[in-house]
């Protein structure tokens, strides 16, 4: 992202390369960077998780409190999404220079999880229209290098996996006033079941001035992203429903290359939930005494 | 330096005391501490400095005023105070001598005791007298109020007259002819009370005009 | 090529039709616009108006909700008028909180409305100290083209003529509250008030009912309210000043006004 | 806990360290690509992120530019929502009193360091990022930056180096107690969250230490001078404020020899072609 | 509601009345009876019926108006300014689209700013809006498109696009084509075509046995039929790729039933620009 300029020829390039399925960095169109993911590495917030993504870097903090629910959802948590992108990814965040940014893919993020089928609020709930639980899910860009909404999805899928709330051990109606007690025990708690949580896949269509084909990436770099007139955010879970579609950027597209885009999103969206989990299981075995690394490696 | 001068009881004037500081602040160009009864308000002028670049007028100066309450930020109802203080002054000042030049009223309320918006114009127009911009002419502004019960009239009522109000007014008059500037008013009132006070204040203004002079040639020989 | 001429110098186009004793729009100095008025055309709100003077379009639309009284006034409701200025109507405006000019409209229809004394704000009450009625009434310029107040006030109280309460049954003890939607009282205004601008140009000429030309070139305007027999409010908030003439003719031509609006407002509602 | 006892009897804290014992520190530089220079640093449980950029042209036209003969040094501080320890979240990273004036303080230990005259009509951009926060978090950002200035490769005369030196208020009249006997000073060093909430006094230090064996006494070197010092807290005696700023300047010295462990050993093992 | 200075300022708490009605107990039975036929008697693929009208704000240099069902959307264009705060030069010019509820437009009243859902419209109305301005004729100027739901009965959204693009083509601002813009919700297996509030509330929530997982969800897709493209798609809910596949289908056709009506409209207003020409002339 820190200052991508690319002359008319370097776009040419990329999107001729893209054409013949190979692209700058030798993948072809469906292949994703290499990954890194770790969980639990600020261990002052309820769930966290860093992520990289060729140098794209996100670090993820779910942090949970209580709250009273909205009046017109009385049986249902809160969920809510913040995106701060840091001024260590470009000069160009600083001060209120993110936000916009950063208000996108927050809600991209609330509308991918909005579905009851992906989280369902209602087990966030602690006693109906007094207290339930409110998550905040903070995200922090550390480092933009395309592909954020992605590497964005996955952390915070990463982080809620890792996400422990207290146990609730007591909530008891006094006389119209809650009365709720937390287990003492850091041990006793509740895990979240992340196995429908979407991430996103972003599908950029490449083309400069003259459109090629109806080819399209996954994972851009940031490069391939100066290139691109249209990307399309697909929110898939794991047993390939697609729960948003957000379209960016200013181009336009057919109605066959939309659905052949779409059909690809859930394909790869499949793989990426199962590979994400595999890795957080795999990470799991490690134990609970596993040496945490952080931004130390 | 201190102005002191008191309106006579002789003349049954119905204007509360009237007392004045002129370019008490030394940072304004011009600036006034006005008091009617106990009502007291500060006004300060600054100008004709340079405008901002978006309210920049090319055929003439524009005229900023804030108004700023005793207590808290100023809510709507000192924006509307302030309107009418901004659009007198403008009406008051040759904007047309100073093109793309800004003129900065800032009028500051010290306490309200009935009479505010008088008040804050008459101290805004001492201030731009001292401040030596050029003016078409002077103003002077005077409240008035008809009694609930009695249904009479009261020029320049204090706050616990206020209290007892059906309608109240306040009128700006220029020094010249004595025509009308500004107008404010609450509550319901009939035609004939709208042109009795009219004339009641109109009459009336003319104590503030004379203390204006009175005060301007005082603070002359002092200089 | 006129609009060539307009753009250029507007001062003198303006100046140039008021010699020849006509305004821009082929209007005389003291004729009115047309001035139209269609109620409840929106679904969701509580009751609803659009106003129109001209193509100066102001719709207003109030939401009732229900709240605890102030503690200082425990048996009267809250009526809460809001004039939007937003930058829809006029590139006059930008994006943003209100303008200073908005926020000098709201205050004026606030004052209007309470100086007016045309509702009762006890009638607002359901039961003291406990429940009131809250009236959020939401005035939005769709057109701004001059003699906004006039628009908004007649919008406002066109709705507020048309409206209507649900039946609210409150038990002081329990504090259970039950609303029967289905039984709607009309809520009684006491008055009409109609307000009136003018516009002040050199040499004490008025014009009534001024566009937003013309109001940004005058050197004055002038705001009377009148209700009935009575006026409820003289607005000049400074400007160009007037003579004790001018005046009266203003007061003559608003009187003949405020009939004729409240007419149109009435035949509105009542259809 | 009281503000009395920041020091039990048997002289630990309550995290088992000494009065004048630092916290661990870790460090990694270079931790971004894309940034000119990069550092993170971990005191105790407080974690902090740099980043610079520059020497590069000034952003911001509109404002003029940097038409002067020396560089402009721009900071921003901010920290995670979810840097807090103690349970609740912050509302926004950045923008807030607090965090303004930090950049502001930030940028006067930066600016102490950096040879601005070198870069005319030039920015170096600094940010901060804390992850997570557990006391003296501005000097840990201080350090950061220094390191992050260091593997940007920017020229500086010396270390910037903060750090916070804490006494548990007493009564005015209360008897003065002489130095200690070790004669560096009195107080706490590098106060954790919960010292720093107890309400005693904190002097926050951000000095340039100079290399060690350097007199920092000696009014003819620049080594020892204090950049920033900033006091928080219940007030203090002027007789303590002494003994206090040793404790602390001390501090920084310790502090400039872990820092400057971490840097040599970061640049022999990254970078082949040092010494 | 938090104070505002700037505004005349309610209590601190308010309830709407609705929270305390009955109607609520009914809501259940609804879903069934929509199912089969829709409330207010259309099939599941018809439109409801669309007015437009150009030219409404004397003040704009562009402007429209809309009315699809009871849903009432007016929009505003105005002349290029230059991009604020802005210092390099952009090579296309922007649009800037600021999409607004008036605070009695809903069931529920809104606040006077923005709130995240507006933000989001807004950014999606731009969207699709862009590919169909020819951004290159104005470069370092943004065009300000602004839109205020006066009605909201469904679909408000698609309503303010097509209220959008006719604003822009009155404002005489070049494009490429009309953009026209339709929405359709899933329940269960059921779509519906140009949705209601209450059909809207419908598919926003999810049926009640998630096993196996039923379809819900709201899509919206705007289109330059005349060019056969998407230019947005927009889709909320949880529904599986066979149903949008043909969701994609079946909107592509009603956007284009659609554009006659749209472009009948911008017919009538460049005849009424011709003859107010015609008429300075003499």
């Amino acid at each position: 992202m820190a200052n991508t300029l690319l002359s008319l020829a370097e776009k040419t390039f990329i999107v001729h390369g893209v054409d013949d399925n190979y692209r700058t960095d030798g993948r072809n169109r469906s292949e994703y960077r290499p990954m890194e993911v770790e969980t639990k590495v600020l261990p002052h917030t309820s769930g966290s998780a860093r992520l990289r993504l060729a140098n794209t870097d996100i670090l993820v903090g779910v942090k949970a409190e209580v709250d009273t629910p909205y009046p017109d959802n009385p049986n249902e948590g809160k969920l809510e999404f913040f995106v701060d992108c840091s001024a260590n990814a470009t000069p160009a965040f600083e001060g209120k220079g993110g936000d916009n940014l950063g208000t996108e893919i927050s809600n991209t993020l609330t509308l991918a999880y909005q579905s009851s089928h992906v989280l369902d609020l209602t087990t966030l709930c602690i006693l109906p229209q007094q207290k339930c639980w409110k998550l905040y899910v903070d995200v922090l860009i550390l480092q933009c290098d395309g592909n954020l909404f992605d590497a964005v999805a996955l952390a915070v899928k990463a982080a809620l996996y890792s996400a422990q709330i207290p146990k609730v051990t007591t909530a008891t109606l006094d006389g119209g006033k809650a009365d709720i007690q937390l287990s003492d025990d850091p041990f006793d708690c509740v895990k979240l079941d992340v196995g429908s949580f979407p991430v996103l896949v972003t599908l950029c269509k490449n083309f400069t001035f003259i459109q090629i084909g109806e080819n399209c990436v996954v994972d851009p770099t940031s490069e391939e992203e100066e290139c691109s007139a249209a990307s399309i955010v697909v929110a898939v879970m794991p047993n390939g429903r697609i729960t948003s579609v957000v379209k960016t950027g200013y181009g336009s597209l057919q109605p066959s290359t939309l659905v052949k885009t779409l059909e690809l999103a859930k394909d790869i969206g499949i793989k990426l939930n199962a590979g994400i989990m595999n890795a957080l299981k795999e990470e799991d075995e490690l134990g609970s005494q596993r040496e945490i690394f952080g931004f130390l490696k | 330096m201190q102005n002191q001068l008191e309106t006579t009881e002789e003349e049954e004037c119905v204007l509360r005391p009237m007392n004045c500081e002129l370019n008490q602040l030394s940072r304004p160009d011009g600036s006034a501490m006005f008091m009617q009864g106990d009502t007291v308000v500060v006004a300060g002028v600054y100008g004709p400095i340079e405008a901002k670049l978006q309210k920049m007028m090319h055929d003439r100066a524009t005229v900023e005023t804030m108004f700023s309450p005793a207590k808290g930020p100023p809510c709507v109802d000192d924006r509307a105070k302030e309107t009418v203080i901004r659009e007198t002054c403008e009406a008051v000042l040759l904007t047309a001598l100073h093109p793309g030049m800004a003129i900065s009223i800032n009028v500051q309320e010290l306490q309200d005791s009935g009479g505010l918006l008088a008040c804050a114009i008459n101290a805004a127009c001492l201030a731009l007298i001292i401040s030596s911009i050029s003016m078409k002419f002077t103003v002077a502004a005077v409240s008035c109020m008809i009694d609930r019960e009695s249904g009479k009239l009261i020029v320049d009522p204090d706050s616990t007259q206020i209290q007892q109000a059906r309608v109240t007014f306040t009128y700006v008059f220029e020094g010249i002819k004595k025509d009308l500037v500004s107008c404010h008013t609450t509550g319901r009132f009939s035609e004939n009370e709208l042109m009795e006070s009219l004339e009641k204040c109109r009459a009336a203004s003319q104590n503030i005009f004379d203390f204006y002079r009175n005060i301007v040639e005082q603070y002359a020989i002092k200089l | 090529m006129a609009s060539q001429y307009k753009t250029i110098h507007p001062v003198k186009y303006l100046r140039d039709y008021l010699a020849q004793d006509i305004r821009p729009d082929g209007r005389e100095f003291l004729r009115f616009r047309s001035a139209s008025v269609n109620v409840g055309a929106i679904s969701q709100a509580d009751s609803s108006a659009i106003f129109k003077i001209g193509s100066t379009t102001v719709v207003c639309g109030i939401k009732a909700e229900l709240a605890a009284p102030k503690a200082d006034t425990p048996n009267c409701g809250y009526l809460i008028p809001n004039v939007e200025l937003s930058p829809l109507c006029s590139p006059k405006f930008r994006p943003g909180p209100p303008s200073d000019q908005a926020q000098v409209a709201s205050k004026t229809i606030d004052d209007i409305l309470i100086n007016s004394s045309a509702l009762d704000l006890t009638d607002l009450c359901v039961c003291i100290d406990k429940l009131v009625w809250v009236l959020y009434c939401d005035l939005i310029c769709i057109d701004y083209d001059g003699s906004v107040t006039d628009a908004c006030l007649g919008a406002l109280v066109a709705a507020l003529k048309s409206l209507t309460l649900p039946e609210v049954q409150h038990n002081p003890e329990t504090g259970a509250i039950v609303v029967d939607t289905s039984d709607r009282k009309p809520f009684p205004l006491k008055s009409l008030p109609v307000s009136t601008t003018f516009a002040i140009f050199d040499e004490q000429l008025l014009l009534a009912d001024p566009t937003d030309e013309e109001e940004s070139l005058a050197k004055g305007k002038l705001c009377l309210v009148i209700d009935g027999p009575e006026l409820c409010g003289l607005y000049k908030p400074g400007g160009i000043p007037i003579s004790q003439e001018l005046l009266s003719k203003s007061l003559e031509k608003s009187k003949k006004r405020a009939d004729l609006i409240r007419k149109v407002i009435e035949a509105a509602v009542t259809n | 806990m009281s503000g009395q006892d920041l020091v039990s009897d048997q002289g630990l804290r309550v995290d088992g360290r000494r009065a004048n014992e630092l916290r661990q520190i870790r460090v990694r530089m270079g931790v971004f690509g894309q940034s000119d220079g990069s550092a993170y640093l971990e005191q105790g449980n407080t974690k902090v992120l740099a980043a610079v950029y520059g020497p590069h042209q000034p952003r911001g036209g509109g404002r003029g530019g940097n038409r002067s003969g020396t560089g402009i040094i721009n900071c921003q501080y901010s920290m995670a929502v979810f840097s807090f320890s103690a349970g609740e979240r912050k509302k926004r990273p950045r923008g807030d009193r607090k965090t303004q004036e930090t950049s502001l303080q930030l940028r006067r230990a930066i600016e102490a360091i950096v040879q601005v005259e070198l870069y005319p009509r030039s920015q170096i951009d600094v940010f901060v990022e804390v992850l997570q926060s557990d006391g003296s978090d501005y000097c840990a950002a201080v350090n950061a930056a220094t390191l992050a200035l260091i593997d940007a490769g920017i020229p500086i005369k010396d270390y910037s180096v903060g750090c916070t030196a804490t006494i548990a208020s007493m009564g005015a009249s209360e008897e003065v107690d002489s130095k200690d006997e070790t004669g560096s000073g009195t107080g706490i060093v590098d106060a954790n969250h919960m010292e720093e909430c107890t309400g005693a006094t904190t002097l926050t230090v951000v000095a340039l230490p100079g290399a060690p064996g350097s007199n920092y006494e000696s009014d003819t070197d620049n080594s020892g001078l204090v950049v920033v010092a900033q006091g928080t807290g219940a007030r203090l005696h002027l007789s303590r404020l002494e003994g206090l700023r040793q404790r602390a300047l001390q501090g920084c010295r310790d502090t400039r020899v872990i820092l400057d462990q971490a840097v040599r050993f970061h640049l022999t093992t990254h970078d082949p072609h040092f010494i | 509601m938090p104070f505002d200075q700037k505004r005349i300022n309610g209590p601190e708490v308010s309830v709407p009345y609705s929270v305390y009605t009955d109607v609520n107990k009914s809501k259940s039975s609804k879903p069934k009876k929509s199912l089969h036929k829709r409330v207010d008697g259309r099939e599941h693929k018809d439109l409801r019926k669309i007015f437009v009208k150009t030219g409404v704000i004397s003040q704009a240099k562009g402007s429209a108006y809309i009315e699809v069902g009871i849903t009432k959307v007016v929009c505003s264009v105005f002349d290029p300014r230059e991009i604020p705060n802005k210092n390099e030069y952009s090579l296309q010019g922007e649009l800037f689209c600021e999409f607004k509820y008036a605070p009695f437009a809903c069931a529920k009243r809104r606040i006077h700013q923005q709130d995240a859902e507006e933000k989001e419209f807004s950014l999606v109305m731009q969207r699709s809006l862009e590919p169909a301005v020819c951004r290159q004729e104005f470069p370092n100027f943004q065009v300000d498109v602004y839109a205020l739901v006066l009605d909201n009965g469904g679909s408000s959204l698609a309503a303010a696009i097509m209220c959008a693009s006719l604003a822009l083509a009155d404002a005489s601002v070049p494009m490429f084509g009309l953009v026209t813009a339709v929405s359709a919700g899933f329940y269960k297996d059921t779509m519906f075509l140009d949705l209601t509030v209450e059909e809207e509330v419908l598919c926003n929530s999810a049926p009640a046995k998630p096993n196996p997982p039923n379809n819900h969800g709201l899509i919206m897709q705007a289109a330059l039929p005349q060019h056969d493209q998407i230019s947005e798609f927009f889709l909320v809910g949880s529904i599986n790729i066979d149903c949008i596949k043909q969701a994609i289908e079946t909107l592509t056709v009603a956007n284009k039933n659609i554009c006659p009506v749209v472009q009948q409209c911008l017919v009538k207003t460049v005849l009424r620009a011709l003859k107010r020409k015609e008429q300075e002339k003499n």
